[in-house]
């Protein structure tokens, strides 16, 4: 048993922790929220120069990581600047089911996507689908030399900047089947392909995306015909890991701003840290930051295990991160007063980061009942 | 004990809604419904429409141009207007100013400001807070010094609601540095239009400029806009914020909120059924629905209580934080209902003059934002902290 | 609106209030609770004297009251005072449901009820069926004049009391058929009937029944055969108003304990509630004793209405005082300490009295369950 | 990062496991399993099982009998005891005296006491709490006064558990009245059969004498029974609670009251169906099972710590809190899901010699005494009110 990070995995965090400290400030957080993609392309690139997009892919793939405890790393520090930058959704989401997928003909694109210049997005969330694996109404039908694709995808996180997009299609099978569902590579300038984005709540900017008769070649299909379910639920599965150790950085920075406004604050002639009652509320949420902790150490442990165990740890940790976001983004905002509800202090767009890893990925019922299952019925 | 409302109060009620079936401009009961902002001419227009009725201010005294209404009455039309989807009236004016204005206003001002409130002439906002002092209020330091027939305010107030719209503002500024610091506090009126007064909106985290902070460099305001006696400005402060604290529970806000998730929540569709069939989210969506039902009548006893004269204690400072507790909540299972939607932030979306498609259901738009601006709801007004504080001095006793 | 009492219901409050108040010891209650009825017969016939049975009944049935707010008024006393008489299980559960389906034939009874003399019990709790109105097991078959009863019935509270029980039993249908259900009247000596009795936490007796052949003659039947079940649901509900407002008395005394004990007790060389962390929670249990109230006054306006909102209420009040039940009982006893625990201090007696509540007539999931099916789904 | 166990380490715990599925007497685990009480015999003849093995004190320095487990092993071997249902090691001797004896003690002292702990000669109790102090442990007010080669003592002590089966008693005595509180306080050793010491057992809110208060009147102690020097009792008595709490998350007793609750919930019917079934009852225990794995890891994380030589400081406090939170929840899970069984309230059920058939299931007869009696978890051991204290200390350090 050995809860400490091996050197490597210390030095990117070192690295990673004072690269993002020194270039992120309100003032360039701003400007990325106003740009065209959503975040910064000087950090994007500034992140595959330290070697941070490959730490997210293994070896096989081209880079030199990829396990559970490289993800929570890597994401623990993003959480922690409050960076919007895509990686989450180029780099684990997208990039980890092309890699996973995509066989030999994917190398040349994963290397451009680990060397920063390539962006990625994965189209599957649809209107209806809310946060279901198994549900997909857009349909790829069979033509000769290719597929056509017919339908929509919803909140497509970092669709506006991506090159390629991963859209997940019916081949076969009704709405809720898990078999026959493929996934497919789409150019973001497709004919057919309509692509209206807009900004997200907390960062980073997403897309609603209707696809009207997208012909696609043979060779844009993904892995096996209607078998990329088992795919989907790990890609999903490494996702949910790094929004859960971002969503930890997230509270731990909170915890800095929160403990230090608590000694710095005074109010009725003292600091509002001497008020017992804060205290004992702080003190719980501490408690509970822990709580979070051990929860993405026990889903980065369990990543790469057995998926009955995976899913589990999927489960547990995303229903803990959730209740525990929500104290520790409300409680925060609460001991802070009216200045913890303003855009001009870190906290705002902090607590509505921690706020929306919610609604990625399930949200706290989702988990629960999806926890149910899996452990106690 | 009988739960049921008088026979005149059901014909009030009857009224009160026939006359919102009647007037209410279909465009803004819509904004209402869909969780948009209303513009400044948007409140003027709905204002106007109260007045003529003599319904801007109803809980006013006759002869300041209210009804005198009880607080049966106020609370019977509060929950029609709630129902309704009404725009909510504006409360520094009508609720906060007015009532200390006929209660310790000279008859100058009373005659001037008061007529001025219900006819639109003065936007009022509210000079209370100042920056580090959050719940601390009588730790004014805005300074007004008396040079000849007029102060000379130095100083910055904050979280002033709608200030950006404001003719006009009521602050508590020092007079006084000496002895306590709750007895060298003044009420001031000051027309914002004084050279030296600068008004800066704050972006909250919902993306909009709910609130400003106002800055005073030496302004120079007529004595004669001195509320009562100078350094007893506390004791009128504390008599606004008692005023304030009617429909502390919001009761109608939850009500019409509670039936707005539960209708998204009939919608928003979960493993292909609808997400109210959900027993997890059913469970939480009835726990606030039985707290809603308990906390009603809660609010109805201290209504009831001040209908026969009992002064309010403790238990509003209850109904504060049981209020704002049930509200946040179904704010919260709001923005949880609309899933994935939740997560586009366009805010002008919610402003007039916004043509494009909704991103997702219409309804997802604002649940979000709704649900980040309502965290003010246990901040402002007395913090729920302040309120826990109120009620174990009052039971407590130590 | 009116949320004052009458004046005969503020005379009835105020005249058992202060017999309660003299009458029950740390003393007289262990006495009680040693005696072979669990209860004191002196109190008994105080509470006779006084009238109190009769506040529970209609004027057809003999007494004087038997509305919601009759209920309400009698056991907010009841539960401030920790008394363990069984007003509930003979005045409202079998008293009640004698009432509504015993027809003249009951009247004679009634009247001794009323007077003191006679005590009931309802059986209708069975091993498997947990809280649930509709499922009776135990069997009742016609004979040649009469009845033969075969079955066991659970946690009978004051069946050793009792004079006669009121059994429920299934005449036709299946285990779970709300139709089909018939109550009986068994006196307590019937042959074949075993009554196996023991005391119950917070005060009061129990028994586990079995019959074995029990032979009853068709006089024994109440109301008409196979169609109890509407009566029966009624008989809870009001049962359930008792049980809701003794707790709300239980809170309040729990309350003043509390409250009394925060301002004399010194620690850290002041009273302990001079420390804010207890004096906020203090008044969050303060808030959540007025939701109680109005959770009881609810159910009180609502019992006699349509039973569609009848129902609702039940449901809503009764998994209400479920919540706060629960977190008065334990934060009181946290709030005291040590001595929160003895049995030696008011507070013990009373918190388990409180915390059994949520095991009569439906637990706060039980209620939770029927809430959704009644007003969410 | 790596979550498993070493091979040394696995192979401890296949040798604990292997002990305890031998020399466990079924007995014994069965008591445990209903939730039955174990008399004094029933503990002395597990002490002597154990100490056969070298096993009662394991993390004992070899020299004074133990095996000088690490914190780890220590942790390998309490998790193994409690999925045996194994009666748990009295701490009293074992894990509170002993360390102090062993570090402040004489050697008259080690030598004498340290055996009899082992070969349970001695049964020992903790003399710390007084009446009306609670949590401020320091305000101890029983004296000792030196007389001769004696000190004669008196006052009370109060919370002492077990103290019924206990011959000796080591306790806080004030032998200093001036300074700071702290400073005046001794640690005693004190035969019970002395003339002046009286036993009052206290009855519990689950009916049981766990705890007594002990009265001291005029009690002759040798001089020679004071551990360390005069009125340094203080730090031995924070050195001891420092010890008292290893284990303090209660992991194994979370775990196997967990597992005991699933098996309760798959056998009680709700409406024809498993209880386990309900989604609001699965709810919280899926709560209450998530919160416990990540305390598990929390609980092994200070544990790692521990064994790399960092003390712990504020993580106990948290693994105290949310510890006694999980306990807690399970334990008013299992009396919520025995339903009207759990009313019934017969102590002597769960005592030897009952003959009685269970009133309802067998396992429905604790559940009630268990929920009260736990909810000493977060009163004991330092409230977690104080433990909220200590955790804002350290971080805000105000």
């Amino acid at each position: 048993m050995n809860f400490e990070l091996t050197q490597e995995r210390r030095m990117m965090q070192d690295a990673l922790r004072r690269y993002l400290a020194n270039t992120i400030t309100t003032a360039t957080r701003e400007a990325a929220e106003a740009s065209p993609t959503g975040f910064s392309d000087r950090i994007w690139e500034g992140l595959a120069e330290l070697g941070v997009i490959g730490a997210l892919f293994t070896e096989d793939q081209g880079g030199y990581g990829g396990s559970g405890f490289d993800l929570a790393t890597v994401f623990e520090e993003i959480g922690r600047a409050g960076a919007v930058e895509p990686l989450l959704d180029t780099g684990v989401l997208a990039g980890g089911l092309l890699g996973a997928l995509g066989g030999d003909a994917a190398a040349q694109t994963l290397e451009a996507v680990i060397a920063g210049t390539h962006q990625l997005a994965l189209a599957h969330t649809e209107p209806a689908n809310r946060y279901a694996l198994d549900r997909v109404s857009l349909t790829a039908e069979k033509t000769a030399g290719g597929y056509c694709l017919e339908g929509r995808k919803s909140v497509v996180v970092n669709a506006s900047a991506a090159h390629d997009l991963l859209v997940t299609a019916r081949t076969s099978g009704q709405v809720s089947d898990s078999a026959g569902i493929s996934v497919f590579r789409v150019a973001a300038d497709a004919p057919g392909l309509e692509i209206r984005d807009y900004p997200l709540s907390g960062g980073g900017r997403g897309a609603e995306l209707t696809l009207t008769r997208v012909e696609v070649a043979d060779a844009a299909l993904l892995g096996v015909e209607g078998e990329a379910h088992a795919a989907l639920v790990h890609a999903h599965a490494r996702a949910t890991l790094a929004i859960c150790a971002e969503a930890l950085g997230l509270m731990d920075r909170i915890r800095v701003l929160t403990t230090d406004y608590l000694q710095t604050r005074k109010q009725f002639g003292k600091p509002i840290g001497k008020f017992q009652a804060l205290q004992h509320r702080m003190a719980d949420v501490l408690v509970e930051i822990e709580q979070a902790r051990s929860a993405v150490i026990n889903l980065a442990g369990n990543l790469d295990g057995p998926s009955a165990l995976r899913d589990l740890h999927v489960a547990a940790t995303k229903n803990l991160i959730s209740r525990v976001g929500k104290l520790v983004a409300e409680e925060s905002i609460q001991l802070h007063g009216g200045i913890g509800m303003t855009m001009e202090y870190d906290l705002g767009h902090l607590a509505k980061r921690l706020t929306m890893v919610d609604h990625r990925f399930g949200d706290g019922i989702h988990h629960l009942d999806r926890f149910i299952r899996l452990a106690v019925a | 004990m009988d739960l049921t409302f008088t026979p005149a109060e059901e014909d009030f009620r009857k009224e009160v809604r026939a006359f919102l079936e009647a007037k209410l401009p279909e465009r803004l009961a819509e904004k209402g419904r869909l969780g948009r902002h209303l513009s400044k001419q948007d409140h003027e227009e709905w204002h106007a429409i109260l007045n003529e009725r003599g319904w801007l201010a109803g809980n006013w005294p006759r002869e300041y141009g209210g009804q005198g209404w009880s607080a049966v009455e106020r609370h019977i039309f509060e929950e029609e207007m709630t129902r309704a989807c009404a725009p909510r009236i504006v409360p520094f004016g009508v609720a906060m100013l007015g009532p200390v204005l006929q209660t310790f206003g000279s008859e100058e001002q009373k005659a001037y400001y008061l007529p001025r409130i219900l006819n639109g002439t003065d936007w009022w906002c509210q000079g209370y807070s100042e920056p580090g002092a959050g719940s601390d209020l009588a730790s004014v330091k805005t300074s007004a010094v008396r040079d000849g027939d007029h102060y000379v305010v130095n100083g910055q107030k904050t979280w002033t609601t709608l200030g950006q719209y404001a003719n006009m503002i009521f602050c508590l500024v020092r007079t006084n540095t000496e002895g306590k610091p709750q007895e060298g506090i003044s009420f001031l009126l000051i027309d914002m239009t004084t050279p030296g007064i600068t008004v800066r909106p704050i972006v909250l985290i919902d993306g909009q400029p709910e609130v400003n902070e106002v800055f005073f460099d030496n302004v120079r305001v007529p004595a004669a806009n001195l509320v009562g006696e100078e350094n007893k400005g506390w004791t009128y402060a504390k008599y606004l914020l008692t005023h304030e604290r009617t429909n502390i529970a919001g009761v109608g806000f939850a009500q019409a909120g509670l039936e707005h998730l539960k209708s998204i929540a009939r919608l928003e569709q979960d493993n292909g059924r609808p997400l109210i069939e959900n027993p997890h989210f059913a469970a939480r969506i009835a726990q606030v629905q039985i707290d809603l039902m308990a906390m009603a009548t809660t609010n109805l006893r201290v209504l009831s209580q001040a209908a026969s004269g009992q002064a309010p204690g403790a238990e509003s400072s209850m109904l504060k934080i049981k209020g704002t507790q049930i509200r946040q909540e179904i704010n919260a299972l709001t923005r949880v209902a609309v899933g994935p939607y939740a997560m586009p932030f366009v805010s002008e979306a919610l402003e007039d003059g916004w043509n494009g498609d909704p991103i997702g259901p219409d309804y997802a738009m604002p649940a979000t934002a709704t649900y980040f601006n309502n965290r003010k709801l246990s901040i402002y007004g007395g913090s729920n902290e302040i309120q826990r504080t109120i009620i174990s001095k009052a039971i407590l006793g130590l």
